[in-house]
């Protein structure tokens, strides 16, 4: 540790900086210490339950690469920083993860303000910074060391639109979104997909994610008599809207974005969520293996409990951190130049994943077209609700 | 028509659910003149322990209210006599603070009981709508009422016509005298808290069930909706926190109504402010008088501030200005950079709090202000970034000033309140002003910090920048307490109405203080957008705000190298207790409750 | 009564309510230059009030306050301060974490030139400014109020010297008193108002609290004096005017005012002074 | 009233107290016998109200001993002491005031359980103050300060005590208010209650009472009956105020 600093503090450059770091990990490489990764997340504050989400899914994929031999015979292994999603907290333990030579690689931030703090810091330390929930469309212009599997909202948005115009058959639409980074560019990238597809957009309400009340919202969204509703919102949110939409007494076809998948949605929403319709990138009998695999892994490790958007994310996440380490060793640059040699990593969001190189994101994410029935995610068998 | 029938109907509605949280603070308020800031956290913890019981015990729900309403209470009773009491003759700032550290203790005890996850708390009751105007009701929304409804009755019939509801009204006039009368004014706030704990846990429940939602992030939301209504409609007063809160949930409603969703809690904040602009002390109290003679300040109490001689100063200055050039990591650097930066907004603060006696809780709007003004500068006209963060910081001082303005003329709690709410309506109009702020896009690419042409980008030239800046601030604030100005501000702090009396005006001289204020505050958010390189309306919170208070009251008000102490405190603590993990807020809370019990003047001394 | 030409203060019809109670009724009075006149009464007569409706802190409901021929009725106490009248409080308003030399030069706020240059709108900066750079003037400035300071606490002899530096709080009833008068006249004021200056003294420290007021009225200043201490009262004032229950129920000079029957019955009573006791029943 | 040596109903002996650095109190010593008006004369910040506090349990005194009925008061809460059987008219009367007249005064009677007994004794009080009867659902702040004092006494009155301690009863009266508190003052000691007043008004206060005691920044420097301090010419000097002119 004082090994790479003494060196870089007699320059501060940062181009030493880099040398130490390489230099260090020839030592280590021999070493049967696990691989070591860095987590930059929330486990305590307004977010905590998404940390929460992410160490489910992280353990779940560690138990199967450890089963299947690990990295080279060697373990991986992550350690989970508490950022509670603050960027002055974040760009700490981004210096901390910089200058600690066991970590190769760098996993979150979960908010899109914590995370591209971070990235400058990241970028300059050579230090890869994979932010598996980071869909801001800035995030991979922070530097050639962001990376990000967080599905791009330009992908997925048209294929909501595309359910709920082309094949729900809606033509004036309603759309109540999250007002963050995230709901705002998918709102955008959704109406204009929606207009493309030929609907009307009635009205479009922002709601900030601590709001609990819908009800004079859903008034604004009465009178202007879609005959659909978009959510763009998270299970939490969307439960509180579907619910209380069927309370002051909307009827219309209800079409939410995929981050409302999970088990919860259904738990909160109860009886209001049904014939809900939601894009996703899997569903409980989707036959891919890679689904399957999760879907029966993680109920075992976690007493039968259903995993969710963010379980996924989490676990994919893993998955191809380990892809990606075991391409590029564990020598910090090659495992930036490894996230473009990748190939078809076996990915629960995308089936198989291969970066785009130009945005450093993965395009083409899965996409089943669900409906809740009998309290059940189920595919949607093309009938009218 | 029908609409706005349906407006009024969901404003009724939801100002219900926040009379359920705004009685209970108004109970308090009336007997201990506190703000009860954990008040949102027994909500909390009333809402998982109602889960507890429908989920786990199936207890039916007149089952379900006792065993919250029970369990509340005696949460309520245990902060009274653990957290309160012992503060009973400390400085009157000290209690709320320690309502602070109770909360997050609390709140952070839940999670880590509950897990962070939300948790569904379905209703007992059968699902029956009832078709009214547009919409429907069903009956939570009458239970919630009527629980709201019969409490604000309960208490009025309880402390118009029973021994101990006297007691509470004397207590709360006049605690001497009602000593001198045999009431034990302990039993009376054990009394008072036991109720309001008992409401707010219930309440929690309540409203955990309306929504089929618990969460552990709901503790602070509620604790703000519930202030904001309890201020409005006067606080202290129990009726008066009924119709507070039913006017707060129209004005959101009827804000939604007009300009939408993403506006509505900017009308609640505007409603708040306007208000104590018009009547200072709320809706249903009368003005009072000017307070009582002798007044020696409202929150500051005599102390004798502990003197650090300059050469020590200059020693650790030295320290602090050499540490680079030892093998110290970027980590604990950038953790110092993160305290420079605090130390910064401290100083901002205990200039304003501390030295002018204006105790903000919006004190991030400031930072927020310089922020954007910088990047925005920086990014759209090329301005170099040096300047562009000094332009950060007039931005901040003047626009800053002149936002805070209105609570100039407000006391005590209120130009708390007042500040909290002027906060929360800086960060909503960023959210909202898209054409400027990018809204919640937030700004990204902002250019590095960067000083006549040189990039500052390693971490040891950040640090040395960002100390460098700070302590030239701390130096200007020092020179500036010596002067006429810091004597003109400490004697408005501690007696306005004779420094009136001597033709100190207070608009000039507040005024004064936070142009001050607001530039070294503005300078410490520019600063940060560079080094972040993208902002957004959440970078600059609330919680930064209730941080630096803390900082600043641990440090001791006014006290400048005080609030550089606490800063590398508060920002060291958590660092430090990091590996704790999810742990690490709790010890947090539970230090910062220990200093506030043992030290309330705070470490250096008020000055 | 007689009219003043040269009216220093002149009150007129001065009323002020507070809910059902009239705490000052139509109350009329003229102050000389140079005059001395006392206020007594028992306490609830509305003397404070008067005060404060004199000094800015509270606004009249009805009546005019002037001052050397200015309507100055409703005026902020600061801009009042600024006209040079200086008062002290019922029971002391010191700057209790401030030393004693900070709250005396406190007094001498609205005297400050150097440092608050008299330009409109862009003053309070330019203030700030030279508060931080402090330049000569500035400087000179305020040592010279700080000798100022240091020639005033030394009227009140070895009581305030020594504890210059003190903080306020830390002073005894009686010389926080004293602090405040010393704060009062720091601001060189061309009116004094003074309420219970020697309230909570005893007797040697009110002697000497009496030929301080002597003092300043030998020099010439202006004082309206709030007072229980008769005997102080009747050997300083020109005038003394007596009130109750918000009224002025009696004027004149010290020895008329107080055989009057009114005066007895109202104010001093039957047995309350031991001088007027032996009066009334002379 | 007779001389013959009555017994000591509260006793303060050798008290020292302290406000932080400040000490206010210097070997403190006063009886109060059975049955009489004692009344402590100072000026003000001499240590009187503090005295009263003392007794009262509102401020702890660093040494000495207070006794009430020949037990110790060291150490209890100001309620238990108020049960002991002393009650209080607070300086400045203390009402409470956003409550009403009727309220107040029964607020007085906070530590009584006999409902029946003191709904007669409120009636007492209304013959004992007629005025107040027209008053009674009235806020108690909007009494004129003479009304004020009636209700502060009254309320005293309802606690049934052994002794009151009064802080200037006649601060700010109207004269008239002056005499008619000295005879109520007067007749509540007749019907077999103790009084302790704090007056800085030395005439008034020695026409009533039995033994007087002369307070100075923190000391006694005077003591004993009240008709002989009442000609004692350092008396005259300090507190009758205009004894050179006469």
């Amino acid at each position: 540790m004082s090994n790479i600093d003494r060196r870089t503090l007699v320059k501060g450059s940062l181009a030493a900086m880099m040398a130490g770091t390489a230099f260090s990990r020839a030592a280590l490489a021999q070493s049967a210490e696990p691989i070591l990764l860095g987590v930059s997340g929330p486990l305590t504050g307004p977010n905590a339950q998404y940390g929460a989400q992410w160490k489910q899914g992280f353990d779940l994929a560690l138990d199967e690469i450890h089963a299947a031999g690990g990295i080279n015979g060697r373990k991986l292994a992550y350690q989970f920083e508490d950022s509670q999603s603050d960027p002055r907290q974040s760009v700490a333990i981004a210096q901390k993860f910089v200058s600690d030579p066991r970590i190769v690689m760098e996993l979150g931030d979960f908010s899109s303000p914590a995370s591209m703090a971070a990235s400058p810091i990241y970028q300059r330390g050579g230090l890869v910074q994979f932010g598996f929930t980071n869909s801001h469309p800035d995030f991979t212009k922070g530097g050639d060391f962001m990376w990000s599997t967080s599905v791009s909202q330009a992908d997925e948005q048209p294929l909501l639109a595309s359910y709920a115009v082309r094949r729900l058959g809606l033509k004036k639409l309603a759309v109540l979104h999250l007002n963050t980074d995230w709901g705002r560019t998918s709102r955008d990238h959704f109406v204009k997909a929606a207009k493309e597809y030929g609907a009307e957009i009635a009205v479009t309400e922002g709601y900030i994610a601590e709001e609990r009340d819908f009800r004079s919202t859903l008034v604004r969204v009465r009178d202007a008599s879609p005959d659909g509703l978009i959510l763009i919102s998270y299970y939490s949110d969307g439960a509180l809207i579907a619910r209380q939409a069927r309370q002051v007494g909307l009827k219309q076809t209800i079409c939410a974005a995929s981050s409302v998948y999970s088990p919860k949605f259904l738990e909160l929403g109860g009886e209001a969520v049904e014939d809900v319709h939601l894009g996703t990138r899997y569903f409980p009998q989707d036959p891919r293996p890679e689904v399957r695999k999760f879907i029966e892994g993680f109920k075992a490790k976690y007493n039968g409990q259903e995993p969710d958007a963010f379980n996924a994310y989490s676990y994919d996440a893993m998955n191809m951190a380990a892809a990606v380490v075991k391409i590029g060793g564990t020598d910090r640059r090659a495992i930036r130049d490894a996230f473009a040699k990748v190939k078809d990593v076996s990915s629960v969001i995308f089936g198989q994943a291969t970066f785009d190189v130009e945005s450093r994101r993965v395009k083409g994410a899965m996409n089943a077209e669900l409906v809740v029935r009998k309290g059940q995610f189920t595919l949607w068998d093309g009938k009218p609700t | 028509m029908s609409s706005w029938f349906d407006y009024t109907i969901n404003g009724l509605i939801i100002g219900n659910v926040y009379a359920l949280v705004a009685v209970g603070l108004a109970l308090i308020f009336g007997v201990s003149r506190l703000i009860n800031f954990a008040q949102g956290s027994i909500y909390l913890v009333g809402a998982y322990i109602g889960w507890v019981a429908v989920v786990r015990l199936h207890t039916p729900l007149p089952l379900t209210i006792i065993v919250v309403a029970a369990a509340a209470a005696l949460v309520g009773l245990v902060i009274e006599r653990f957290g309160l009491r012992p503060l009973q003759n400390s400085v009157r700032i000290a209690p709320l603070l320690a309502t602070i550290g109770i909360s997050f203790v609390l709140d952070q005890l839940v999670m880590l009981t509950f897990s962070p996850n939300p948790r569904a708390l379905p209703s007992q009751l059968p699902d029956v709508r009832f078709q009214l105007g547009g919409g429907t009701i069903g009956p939570l929304d009458l239970l919630i009422a009527g629980v709201g409804i019969t409490s604000a009755l309960l208490l009025f019939v309880f402390l118009r016509y029973s021994k101990l509801g006297w007691a509470v009204r004397a207590a709360s006039q006049d605690r001497d005298a009602a000593m001198q009368m045999g009431v034990d004014v302990n039993r009376v706030n054990q009394a008072v808290f036991g109720i309001a704990a008992a409401l707010g846990g219930v309440s929690g429940m309540l409203v955990g069930m309306y929504y089929n939602q618990i969460d552990t992030a709901m503790s602070l939301q509620a604790t703000l909706k519930g202030v904001v209504a309890e201020v409005v409609g006067g606080a202290g007063n129990v009726p008066g926190a009924v119709i507070g809160s039913l006017l707060l949930g129209l004005v959101e409603s009827y804000g939604v109504a007009v300009f939408g969703t993403s506006y509505r809690n900017l009308f609640a904040f505007l409603l708040l402010v306007v208000v104590l602009v018009l009547r200072p002390n709320g809706l249903f109290i009368s003005p009072r008088q000017a307070p009582p003679e002798p007044l020696t300040g409202t929150f500051i109490a005599p102390s004798r501030p502990l003197r650090i001689p300059r050469w020590a100063l200059a020693v650790a200055g030295a320290i602090f200005a050499v540490l680079p050039l030892f093998p110290v990591s970027f980590y604990v650097l950038q953790t110092l950079i993160n305290a420079w930066l605090l130390g910064m907004l401290a100083l901002s603060l205990t200039l304003v709090a501390g030295t002018m006696g204006q105790v903000s809780l919006g004190h991030a709007a400031l930072l927020a202000i310089g922020a954007y003004t910088s990047a925005l500068l920086s990014l759209t006209l090329n301005v170099p970034v040096g300047l562009a963060i000094i332009g950060g910081g007039l931005m901040s001082a003047a626009l800053g000033t002149l936002l805070i303005s209105p609570s100039f003329r407000l006391r005590g709690h209120y130009v708390s309140i007042a500040t909290l709410a002027i906060g929360e309506i800086v960060a909503l109009v960023i959210l909202n002003w898209e054409s400027v702020t990018r809204g919640p896009i937030g700004i990204s690419g902002i250019p590095p910090l960067t000083l006549f042409g040189y990039d500052l980008i390693s971490p040891s030239s950040v640090y040395w920048f960002s100390l460098a800046v700070m302590v030239v601030l701390a130096l200007l604030q020092g020179r500036l307490l010596t002067s006429h100005l810091g004597r003109s501000f400490r004697a408005i702090r501690d007696d306005d109405i004779a420094a009136r009396a001597y033709g100190l005006s207070l608009n000039r001289y507040k005024s004064l203080a936070f142009i001050f204020g607001g530039f070294a505050a503005g300078v410490s958010g520019g600063i940060a957008a560079h080094l972040y390189s993208y902002i957004n309306h959440e970078t600059f919170n609330t919680q930064q705000s209730i941080l630096a208070l803390t900082v600043v009251i641990l440090g001791g008000l006014g006290n400048v190298v005080g609030a550089i102490v606490g800063s590398v405190a508060l920002v060291g603590l958590p660092e430090v207790f990091r590996i704790a993990a999810e742990y690490r807020i709790l010890i947090y809370g539970i230090v910062l409750l220990l200093l506030v019990r043992f030290r309330p003047q705070g470490l250096l001394g008020t000055i | 009564m007689e009219k003043q030409l040269h009216s220093m203060l002149s009150l007129r019809g001065l009323t002020r309510r507070f809910g059902g109670l009239t705490a000052v009724d139509t109350i009329d009075l003229d102050l000389a230059k140079g005059e001395l006149i006392s206020i007594i009464g028992p306490n609830g007569a509305g003397k404070t009030t008067l005060f404060n409706l004199v000094t800015g802190l509270d606004r009249p409901d009805a009546g005019t306050v002037s001052f050397e021929g200015q309507d100055i009725t409703g005026l902020s106490p600061e801009r009042l301060a600024a006209e040079g009248i200086a008062r002290t409080f019922q029971l002391g308003r010191v700057f209790g974490n401030l030393s004693v030399m900070d709250n005396v030069l406190i007094g001498a706020h609205t005297r400050l030139r150097a440092v608050k240059p008299a330009v409109p709108v862009i003053g309070p900066l330019l203030e700030l400014g030279l508060a931080l750079l402090r330049p000569a003037s500035v400087k000179a400035e305020e040592e010279q109020l700080r000798e100022e300071v240091k020639a005033i606490l030394a009227r009140f002899g070895e009581r305030l010297l020594p504890r210059i530096d003190q903080p306020a709080y830390s002073l005894s009833y009686a010389n926080r008193r004293r602090v405040e008068i010393a704060r009062a006249l720091a601001l060189k004021p061309r009116l004094l108002l003074l309420d219970e200056p020697t309230a909570g003294m005893n007797p040697t420290e009110t002697a000497e609290m009496q030929g301080l007021v002597a003092e300043l009225k030998a020099e010439g200043l202006t004082i309206l004096l709030i007072e229980h201490k008769l005997e102080m009262v009747m050997r300083l004032s020109d005038r003394v005017i007596v009130m109750d229950e918000g009224k002025k129920i009696a004027e004149g000079p010290g020895e008329q005012v107080r055989t009057d029957p009114k005066v007895i019955e109202a104010y001093l009573g039957h047995g309350l002074s031991g001088t007027a006791e032996q009066e009334s029943a002379a | 009233m007779t001389n013959s040596a009555p017994e000591a109903l509260l006793t303060l002996s050798n008290v020292n107290t302290f406000y932080g650095p400040a000490q206010v109190h210097f070997d403190l010593s006063i009886t109060v016998a059975r049955g009489h008006i004692v009344c402590l004369l100072g000026g003000n910040a001499s240590g009187k109200s503090t005295t009263m506090k003392i007794i009262l349990g509102l401020v702890k005194p660093r040494s000495g001993e207070v006794t009430f009925d020949g037990a110790s008061l060291i150490g209890l809460s100001t309620p238990q002491i108020v049960r002991r059987g002393i009650a209080s008219v607070p300086e400045a009367r203390r009402l409470f005031a956003d409550m009403s007249v009727r309220e107040n005064i029964l607020m007085g009677a906070f530590v009584r359980n006999d409902r029946d007994a003191v709904a007669q004794d409120l009636d007492r009080m209304l013959t004992l103050f007629p005025k107040l009867g027209q008053r009674l659902s009235q806020r108690a702040g909007s009494l004129s300060g003479g009304e004020q004092q009636m209700v502060a006494m009254a309320r005293a009155l309802m606690s049934r005590p052994r002794m009151i301690v009064m802080d200037e009863p006649t601060m700010g009266l109207s004269p008239l208010y002056v005499d008619r508190v000295l005879e109520l003052i007067r007749s509540i000691n007749q019907a077999g209650v103790s009084v302790f007043m704090v007056e800085q008004n030395a005439s008034l206060a020695l026409e009533i009472a039995h033994e007087a005691y002369v307070l100075q920044t923190g000391k006694i420097v005077l003591s004993g009956p009240a008709r002989a301090l009442k000609d004692d010419p350092r008396i005259r000097d300090a507190y009758l105020g205009g004894s050179e002119a006469a």
